[in-house]
């Protein structure tokens, strides 16, 4: 089914303070100094969403992401955010603010959006989680909250039965690390998990993935992460 | 000699202040910023709508001239304009409140020449102990009485604490000596890098004693050994004042009501003593006498 | 162009693009990734000003003392207890007229010690003569940063400004933001000329100390400045809006406001969880809306008074307590209305102590509370969030 | 009393609108035939009030003491070493 978006332009300003949500309560207003500074496809965006659009991308998605301490949360959110919003979509991605040091449990969160996001609540009921170290299923609730028919994405040897997990989401499994040792030489796993995460859920493309890997990690070390990510991706059904 | 502090100001008579910063600016000339902390010198030339200043000055708080003298330092490099930077402060600001400031500054290695004036208590708010304040001096904190013989501690060693700084120039100076205090001056400012001078200066309500012999009693401190006047460069200790036949510490301490105690209490005799003995310290470790 | 960011590294280059001559800054959590994009940018030529590394949060802002009477523009940024450190400083900073601006990434302050957000440091220094702004989201922090400048050195005002934005919560999050034209910013926002600066050639003195014959006129002084910029930061928010195209309210801003019977009123990073819960109780037919107080200093007593004129009931959210009476935000707004006509209930909230998140489901509980409330007061403040359960 | 400014900048040595010398009790006196014109009495006043001037009738250089601010503390007197400044109690 395909919703009817109607924007609502609040006083001229940009669009992330004041595009508001479709509703077809709301009076559909356009201002013209608002498009004028407006990215072009932003621009682009806006008035596909006008005209029609998928109602199941229109959800804000949530998506948690559990390691460790200096394994790269935060920047893998960091990355999913800057991918969803090079695929011309809004997003968020912050941490779980603490004071956690090298190897204690740490969060990170992504939100994911076709408009503007305004919660900045954390993140309680997740679509989607991502696990990179398959020995926090032993101290963390890593489903917690896991909507029903969401995935969670696990880095472990293992298969899926032998977890203890308690959730009716998709379980995906992958050996991240082992893909990190063949490629990148190093059990660091976020970049592999990133492959993964855009296979399993098509939140983000590969092209912008591989985009953001590109310009976080320079020459040597980014060409590793993009293969990286293409045999994660590959590996996931 | 250049009169860069105006007369009209509000210091008591007799106050070696005045004439201590009369003889800095003397030495470092009208191309000079002046930072001062709060104090006897900031309320008594200060009083607005009027200003003793003759030079550009700037008050902030009590413990934070080093760090508001470091903003004008690096303001001057910013608009590559070039000026003398100088902080003007009493022992309260320098020894106890400020010294996280000042060691901050000396730290940091910027051109500013701090000059503390001495008067070895907080005189601005009537006479109360300081970290500079001496072994056994009477103040208002620290009162001689039945069981009490003054200050129970002796004075901090600041110039010390400025050279574990590094601090490239550090020097004592005293209100009775004018050449070698403009000299120091001098030579400071010329430093690269932050410069420490300490003036000995009497205070006539404080230390009590008749107004006219201000100058007197900063020279006897400095005869007996108990304000040796020193210089270090580069962490070297490069110059001394010589003390031709050193005073016993009794002439010093009996002009100043601070001590009186010392002279009629039991156990004065035992103090009079350790002083004499911080005295020799002194001599001897600055080879005062030839 | 738009690019996701981290809110501190937005800030820092907002902050560069104002051309400061001077940033002082001692590092503190969740403040440090400001401070520590700053020194890069200055690593990196990217920023050509003088960065000071310092002892303490006293003497970062002590410094700014120094240059700022040199005639510098200068920068800072700090937290919790680093602005309780600063209070002596603060005070003097706006007693001496100097233009400072700095972000405050607000966060808790101890005992216990808390890291995380509440906005109990800005607001407790509520009344130390520096201009507060709050902002919503990072976009915001950083266009405020050059209004800030701007409003800071107008002659008529020239008084230090707070730019308050949630720590963590803004500071820490990764979002699509519009990063500054520094071309663009220098056009907006002119060099800083001060009437007098410490100077050989003309050597005036900074600082006298006034008796009672004076002080009160120079506090008055101050007063007045702070409500002619009243005037300014409505005339300095629409002035950015023309030339950048955004604006995110002057004094204050509203949503959903107009025919709204439950008014909620805040600063801060909550406004976009409050905005999300209004939207989905407005498609319930709850007729709820929302008031931002964007100054908290200057406080826009009249703009408040007009925005929630209509107003059935209205709650305030805020994420301080004035340990011994209610809190901040809420005291002020029915001082505000005391001697008006507006006769409407005010209740208040504390909530989202040191951390604690506060979710659409607590905003829904507080347009409960202020429903009910038309019906009679029954608590006219409390802490939202209360875990009675490990209380003694 | 002048207007107060939103910045307090104060003129440099204002303070010379307050006449100091009406705390004084005793006043100085120069001798100026003992005079060696050391300037010691210039160097150390406290309050800037000794100054070197023509003398009206003879043209010499002297020294000479503005008494509309010295606080007749007696620094003066104490240091010279000819002893050639008296403090005399004054007559108002």
């Amino acid at each position: 089914m395909t919703l009817i978006w109607k924007a609502l332009i609040h006083k001229n300003r940009d669009g992330r303070a004041g595009i508001q949500a479709a509703s077809p309560r709301l009076s559909f207003l356009v201002s013209a100094s608002y498009f004028k500074n407006l990215s072009r496809h932003r621009k682009g965006y806006i008035f596909w969403s006008l005209f029609g659009g998928e109602e199941e991308v229109s959800r804000l998605k949530e998506i948690r992401i559990h390691g460790r301490g200096g394994q790269g949360s935060v920047t893998a959110a960091e990355l999913i955010a800057i991918a969803a919003f090079e695929d011309k979509r809004f997003s968020q991605a912050f941490p779980a603010f603490g004071v956690e040091r090298r190897g204690a449990p740490v969060m990170a969160f992504v939100r994911i959006a076709d408009k503007p996001i305004r919660i900045r609540s954390q993140v309680y009921e997740p679509d989607y989680v991502v696990v990179q170290d398959v020995s926090l299923l032993d101290v963390v609730n890593v489903a917690s909250g896991l909507k029903p028919d969401g995935k969670i994405i696990i880095n472990t040897d293992k298969p899926k039965d032998d977890l203890s997990l308690k959730t009716d989401a998709e379980v995906i499994t992958i050996d991240a690390t082992k893909i990190a040792m063949e490629t990148l030489g190093r059990p660091i796993v976020n970049t592999i998990m990133l492959g993964a995460f855009c296979k399993a859920t098509k939140e983000v493309s590969l092209e912008s993935i591989n985009k953001a890997i590109s310009e976080r990690f320079k020459g040597d070390l980014g060409k590793k992460n993009l293969l990286a990510i293409k045999t994660a991706y590959e590996r996931v059904a | 000699m250049q009169n860069l502090l105006a007369p009209g100001h509000r210091a008591c008579a007799g106050c070696s202040m005045p004439t201590v910063v009369r003889l800095v600016l003397d030495a470092a000339g009208p191309n000079t910023i002046v930072v001062s902390p709060t104090s006897c010198l900031e309320v008594t030339t200060t009083p607005f709508p009027e200003s003793a200043w003759c030079v550009p000055w700037l008050h902030s708080l009590f413990e934070n001239a080093a760090a508001v003298a470091s903003g004008v330092e690096i303001a001057l490099k910013r608009f590559h304009k070039d000026a003398n930077v100088l902080v003007i402060g009493g022992d309260g600001s320098t020894f106890d409140i400020g010294m996280g400031s000042n060691s901050g500054m000396f730290e940091r290695g910027h051109k500013v020449t701090y000059v503390c004036y001495d008067n070895e208590a907080y005189m601005n708010t009537g006479v109360q102990r300081s970290g500079s304040t001496p072994f056994c001096a009477h103040t208002t904190t620290t009162p001689s009485g039945e069981i009490s013989l003054g200050n129970p501690r002796p004075k901090k060693d600041m110039p010390a604490i400025a050279l574990a700084h590094r601090v490239p120039y550090v020097a004592t100076a005293s209100v009775a000596y004018p050449v070698d205090l403009r000299r120091k001056v001098k030579k400071a400012i010329e430093t690269q890098g932050p410069s420490y001078i300490q003036v000995n200066a009497p205070c006539i309500t404080g230390w009590t004693f008749d107004a006219g012999k201000t100058v007197e009693i900063a020279r006897l401190a400095v005869e007996t050994g108990l304000w040796p006047l020193f210089e270090y460069v580069n962490g070297q200790l490069t110059e001394v004042k010589k003390v031709r036949r050193p005073k016993p510490v009794e002439d010093y301490l009996k002009s100043q009501g601070r001590y009186r105690h010392l002279f009629k209490k039991p156990g004065g005799t035992e103090v009079l003593k350790q002083i004499q003995a911080m005295a020799d310290a002194n001599i001897s470790k600055y080879c005062l006498v030839d | 162009m738009m690019k996701v960011v981290e809110g501190s590294y937005a800030v820092a280059h907002a902050a560069m693009c104002c051309s400061p001559d001077v940033v002082s800054a001692y590092p503190i959590t969740p403040q440090t990734h400001i401070v520590e994009h700053l020194s890069q940018m200055v690593a990196d030529g990217e920023l050509d000003a003088e960065f000071l590394t310092v002892d303490s949060e006293f003497s970062a802002l002590s410094v700014l003392v120094g240059a700022s009477a040199m005639g510098a523009r200068c920068y800072s940024s700090t937290t919790s207890q680093g602005l309780a450190l600063m209070y002596e400083v603060l005070y003097n900073v706006s007693g001496l007229r100097m233009p400072v601006v700095m972000t405050v990434a607000n966060r808790a302050l101890g005992a216990p010690l808390n890291i995380w957000n509440d906005q109990q440091d800005s607001v407790g220094a509520r009344d130390v003569g520096w201009l507060q702004l709050y902002v919503e989201n990072v976009q915001e922090a950083v266009d405020t940063t050059p209004q800030a400048y701007k409003i800071a050195e107008d002659m008529g005002i020239l008084t230090p400004i707070m730019v308050c934005m949630d720590g963590f919560i803004l500071t820490h999050v990764y979002e699509p933001v519009e990063l500054l034209d520094k071309e663009k910013v220098a056009g907006f926002l002119p060099a800083f000329k001060p009437e007098y600066v410490l100077d050989p050639a003309n050597p005036k003195t900074i600082g006298a100390f006034a008796d009672p014959s004076t002080y009160t006129e120079f506090r008055y002084l101050q007063f007045d400045a702070q409500q002619k910029a009243l005037a300014k930061i409505e005339a300095v928010a629409k002035e950015f809006q023309e030339t950048f195209g955004r604006t995110f309210g002057g004094l204050i801003d509203t949503y959903q406001a107009e025919d709204a019977e439950i008014v909620l009123v805040t600063m801060g990073s909550v406004i976009g969880t409050i905005k999300d819960a209004i939207d989905e109780m407005r498609a319930e037919g709850i007729k709820v809306g929302l008031v931002k107080v964007r100054s908290y200093r200057p406080f826009p007593v009249q703009a408040l008074r007009k925005a929630l004129k209509d107003a059935g009931v209205i709650a305030v959210i805020e994420k301080d307590v004035s340990i011994g009476n209610e809190a901040g935000l809420v005291t002020d707004l029915k001082a505000a209305f005391y001697n008006s006509k507006i006769r409407t209930p005010i209740i208040g909230f504390t909530a989202g102590l040191g951390g604690r998140d506060i979710t659409v489901k607590d905003i829904r509980k507080i347009t409960e509370k202020a429903s009910a409330a038309r019906k009679g007061i029954e608590s006219e403040f409390e802490f939202l969030d209360l875990r009675t359960e490990i209380l003694p | 009393m002048s207007k107060v400014k939103a910045i307090e900048f104060v003129e440099p040595g204002s303070t010379q609108i307050t006449k100091t010398g009406a705390w004084r009790t005793f006043v100085p006196r120069i001798d100026q035939k003992k005079c060696i014109k050391c300037s010691l009495c210039e160097i150390y006043c406290p309050e800037s009030s000794v100054h070197q001037v023509k003398d009206p009738i003879s043209g010499d250089l002297i020294f000479d003491i503005d008494l509309n601010y010295c606080k007749g503390c007696g620094i003066c007197e104490h240091e010279c070493p000819r002893h050639a400044i008296k403090l005399e109690l004054e007559e108002k």
